[in-house]
């Protein structure tokens, strides 16, 4: 059994998202340490693909500016190798280059490399449940977990498929369409969350998130996790667009991953009375 | 929703429903002409489309050859090529499943001038994602999608061409999937769009097989045409599949070399059936062009059409079982045919369609007695293209272009 | 030769021996169907040209305007437009003649490049004159034309424009009248020229009659069709000449104004029929638009198809004996039309095209339940000129174009 | 009967063409009149047309000129009252300008103004002789001559019903094709003249003619006269174009008439011989 699931364990998980590589190597390992000293609680890292059909605009362009400095599947473990980073990191990326990877037709080098590095999990933004099989076993293989996205027109059968297969914790799309900082909350959130009530796997929130307030209303409406990307990423495009000093836009990362942090313990607060009135 | 193992459904989760609303749609309206949904597309393919398109006999081209060449002519296809096919059907379609607004992609425009015709016929909003570059490349189809009503958003991401718009799309699918269909333009994307936009252009090789009933009393021995995603090749080669005894051939971009620069990620071809290897694109398991790790390659073709590093799952499956033969033509040999054809037989052809005429060109000899060529679009599209790349090189029959006061554009 | 008052044959006594030899080739291959001749030409239309065209029930016109609007899709031929109809027939006439070498005229490139494209399927040598000034602002259909192998020889003399080309051309065939066809873009000239255009043309009605008897089960109660020589207009008005129920309109280009300028010898519009007055011009008697003089003025159109200065007789006759309704519309109406059908019907219509909806736009209610538009080309040529045109206009129905990088060229 | 005729009596004629009004009025005048001083016959005025249909370009180049400086019909008539010659002249012109004359319909009074302006008779390149009634009928009325072109390909039955109804000269085109200076003489015009034998009315040929030994072997081919355009008009566009004196361009007018006049001498002086012999 992989570690997420205690990292859910002690109230809501702040799980931040970087793409790996961004802007460049040196620099992004510093990034996404940040995140761990802000209080991540799994950190979720951005293997690039050439065509991320999930994203909007501001991860593409990290995801580019992660490719034009030279990030490959290679590179990435050994990028994973050395973070200097003790919380669950799951690996973010599309099916094409798990399936590539390796001599072996499949996903399954691919799988065994991520462990032998120490990765804990994946999330793969372009395969349903239906496609999962061999990606599934080849985790279950390795003792790794294997996220699913819920949107929130996932519903009936389909979510109960999905339901089925996922493991660690189940990534809750808030809203449609791809990810970005959005300033509202969606209603469609709450909709999501009340249909996954049945199932114990941890609920971790995403798309759109961008402040500790977010943070706070999500957790209030019952999210057991916040996932945070486009927010984060943003500074670091905005910093390594201004020049800044990359020790600078590390310790912006810190403040906002300690803002969401606060944020989502408000929201937590705000929830125990709740609990305590059944 | 599978051609061997080819095919599948990999998208985001958000667009899986819609993908089962459309999956359950094609079999009602499609397949099973609910509603009368299939009479209504072929009557307005008549009417609007201007179907049957005739299949003519190359007079000039037989001679040449010593052979019998039929010319199966979609580009008299309103909107000049064979994509209305699949656009009206798609776009219908939509109509039928109570869609409010239609979303597509577009390389260098002839399937987002398609969507926009067929929106505008059938009263449908539509908006068309098109790289940026695409955009200034192709002025006149941006003009007449947006004179048929059609929104055209710029793509800015990456190199700003079909890829990135094809992306795209399908993010604003993600975002408004429940109001929203999106036209894809080929044989590609998940189930059950391969082979509902097969369904759509098979028209081409059912009313083919017809005419050589009725005007020639044979069937053809092979059956050509040019494969970039592959709509018009598998319209031209769906009736076909099931008999064995015509070739066919899906003859793709060649481009300037069929090596790769693995360095910079680019492929000076398109050719993904010939030397394209297994992965997952755009929705699909198919034969594409990829680096090692697995990132998509920039494709390239003369013919911007071609220009694209997949290509329908179905053909990759039915090359992998010998049914279809992928072969492919170089740029030079594609425009070389452009002119030849045009000279010949008073069709200018599309740069992707000459792709085809350049196969027939180079081994005629082995294709028997009676060839189909698909003429899946007429070239005026092309006609700068063509010149600007007809003056970089040494094409012997292209004609002098010096008329023209000054200087060339 | 004569239709009425006009027609005659008043050419060079250099070409008469030519135009006896025409005249008897006429009544032998087109009206008496010698050696097969019609059967061929008509075999060529259909496999070549993509004949039968379509007649399309126009849903939205049709419920603009509260009555049945049908299309008679023209624009779906070969090559874009009806002008093939008579391209085809002549090159072909010209085969059977034993001539060796085709000319013609072009103004805006349209019948240049049926020319073209008939010369090219048919295996003769071609050249076609052109103003210097239409060569360097039609340049794609100048493209078409030396794609197809045809020579296009510029005409410097005047202003460069279509009337210019016409006198050229006349010269090259007296020069040359041994083994030169003239291939006459229009039903203008001397006899035979505007019955045997009129003829090769007529199969847009005949074609229509049949249609409307088969899909509709009724006639119309009008016809449209827009005139500038006249070619389409006759070609879509012969077969309901004799059935005096169906109203014929005739629409001339009202260009900018129906003043003209007699200081200037110009005419800002384009409407022979509705303003023109006898005379005498390129070979026969007919409404010119003329000043006291009878020197010919230069006309105008937004529509380079529609701007001459003269039209055909037996058009001319018809007015007069009030078979045929000559009317017109301005340069902006015709402009708003282009828009419109574009947007509401998914067909970009050519310039000439617009102006018979921009009629049907304004005098729908007086046109009865039934009415029929000659869709004579289709809009690709003329989309730089209309974005431009508009650009200059307050259009409302007119789409942004704000989406290129950068000005427009 | 028109003064054509007698014209013709007395050796071969030489009948010169400008346009009148080529490059303007005045100039013009004067360079109509160095034609008579050169030894002119008859004299081709040309009234010019928008469309001249005939013409090679050295005559179109003169229509333009000529109507650029503002002829008309009107003005026409009042330049040949102006012209100070004493030889017949002739008005070649298209046919829509004499028809559009006056308030009748028809060509009458266009010919009854050219009568009454001393001129004696036409050319109308684009009206053949099935369309000529009404202006034959004019003519008569009026006494002039109508001339009407033979070309080459001009036989047969076409050929007895254009010189049944032509007066003053056949206008014998040398060649094919348009107006112009030719290098030159075509075998086609000796194939006419052997055609046109049968009929006594004169004989002049042009299209093409440029030098005096032009005229000397067109003459001895058996012409009674030759009709020169282009070289004469090429003369006027040529010093017009240098901003020549017009006196000199008048005098360089004279002298090439005096050259074709000598050369038509000299042809006509080869042909007595044989005329002796029969």
């Amino acid at each position: 059994m992989s570690r997420i699931p205690e990292a859910f364990a002690d109230g809501p998980a702040f799980v931040p998202y970087l793409a790996a590589g961004d802007p460049n190597y040196e620099d992004s390992l510093r990034y996404v340490e940040a995140l761990e000293a802000g209080g991540a609680d799994v950190i979720e890292l951005g293997l690039p693909f050439s065509e991320p059909i999930a994203e909007g605009p501001t991860i593409q362009s990290a995801v580019v500016r992660s490719l034009e400095g030279g990030m490959t599947p290679r590179r990435f473990f050994e990028f994973v190798e050395d973070l200097d980073v003790s919380v669950p990191l799951v690996c973010m990326t599309y099916y094409n280059l798990i399936y590539q990877f390796g001599e072996e037709e499949g996903p399954r080098p691919f799988v065994e490399k991520a462990a032998e590095v120490g990765l804990d999990g994946f999330v793969v933004p372009d395969l349903p449940a239906e496609e999962a099989d061999p990606l599934r076993d080849a985790c279950d293989e390795f003792d790794l977990d294997l996220i699913f996205i819920v949107a929130p027109t996932t519903k009936g059968e389909r979510l109960q498929r999905i339901m089925s297969q996922v493991s660690g914790y189940v990534y809750v799309q808030a809203r449609l369409g791809v990810t970005g900082a959005q300033a509202d909350v969606s209603d469609q959130t709450t909709d999501s969350l009340s249909r996954l009530s049945a199932w114990d796997v941890p609920k971790a929130v995403g798309f759109g998130i961008s402040s500790g307030d977010h943070a706070e209303r999500i957790v209030a409406g019952g999210a057991d996790g916040i996932i945070v990307g486009s927010a984060l990423v943003d500074i670091v495009a905005q910093g390594h667009e201004a020049g800044d000093d990359p020790a600078e836009i590390a310790r912006r990362l810190t403040d906002l991953s300690e803002e969401l942090v606060a944020g989502a313990g408000r929201g937590f607060a705000q929830r125990v009375p709740k609990a305590e009135r059944t | 929703g599978k051609f061997g193992e080819y095919g599948g459904q990999y998208v985001p989760e958000a667009l899986m429903p819609a993908i089962e609303e459309l999956t359950d749609a094609y079999q009602r309206y499609v397949l099973d002409n609910e509603d009368g949904f299939m009479d209504e597309f072929r009557q307005r393919l008549r009417d609007f489309g201007g179907r049957p398109i005739p299949l003519q006999r190359a007079d000039r081209l037989s001679e040449r050859y010593d052979r019998e060449v039929y010319l199966k002519r979609e580009d008299l296809l309103h909107g000049g090529a064979h994509k209305l096919n699949n656009a009206l059907g798609q776009v219908l379609l939509a109509k039928y499943m109570g869609k409010e607004r239609i979303v597509a992609e577009t390389g260098a425009g002839q399937h987002g001038t398609a969507t926009a015709m067929a929106a505008a016929h059938l009263d449908v909003p539509c908006e068309i994602y098109m790289g940026e570059r695409d955009i200034n490349r192709q002025r006149p189809n941006v003009f007449r999608m947006r004179l048929n009503g059609s929104e055209v958003n710029p793509v800015t991401t990456g190199r700003g061409t079909l890829k990135e718009a094809i992306s795209e799309t399908m993010r604003d699918w993600a975002t408004n999937v429940e109001d929203t269909h999106y036209v894809i333009g080929s044989i590609v994307g998940p189930h059950p769009f391969p082979a509902m936009v097969r369904d759509f252009h098979s028209v081409i090789s059912k009313e083919a097989k017809r005419q050589f009933d009725e005007q020639v009393g044979t069937q053809p021995d092979a059956v050509l045409a040019c494969a970039g995603g592959g709509s018009n090749t598998m319209g031209a080669f769906a009736a076909f599949v099931p008999d064995e005894s015509v070739g066919l051939y899906a003859v793709e971009a060649g481009g300037s070399s069929l090596t790769v620069d693995e360095e910079a990620g680019v492929a000076p071809n398109s050719a993904s059936l010939s030397t394209g290897t297994e992965g997952v694109l755009h929705g699909a398991r198919t034969k594409v062009l990829q680096d090692r790790d697995g990132q998509i390659m920039e494709s390239h073709s003369v013919s911007s059409g071609l220009d694209y590093a997949g290509v329908g799952p179905e053909l990759a499956h039915l090359v992998d079982t010998g049914r279809v033969h992928a072969v492919n033509v170089d740029d030079d040999a594609a425009l070389t045919e452009f002119h030849r054809l045009s000279q010949l037989e008073g069709i200018i052809p599309a740069l992707e369609t000459a792709h085809a005429f350049a196969f027939l060109e180079r081994d005629h000899e082995s294709l028997g007695e009676t060839v189909m060529v698909n003429v899946s679009g007429r070239g005026d599209k092309d006609l700068e293209a063509a010149i600007e790349e007809t003056a970089k090189r040494d094409i012997d029959i292209a004609p002098d272009m010096s008329v023209f006061q000054g200087a060339m554009r």
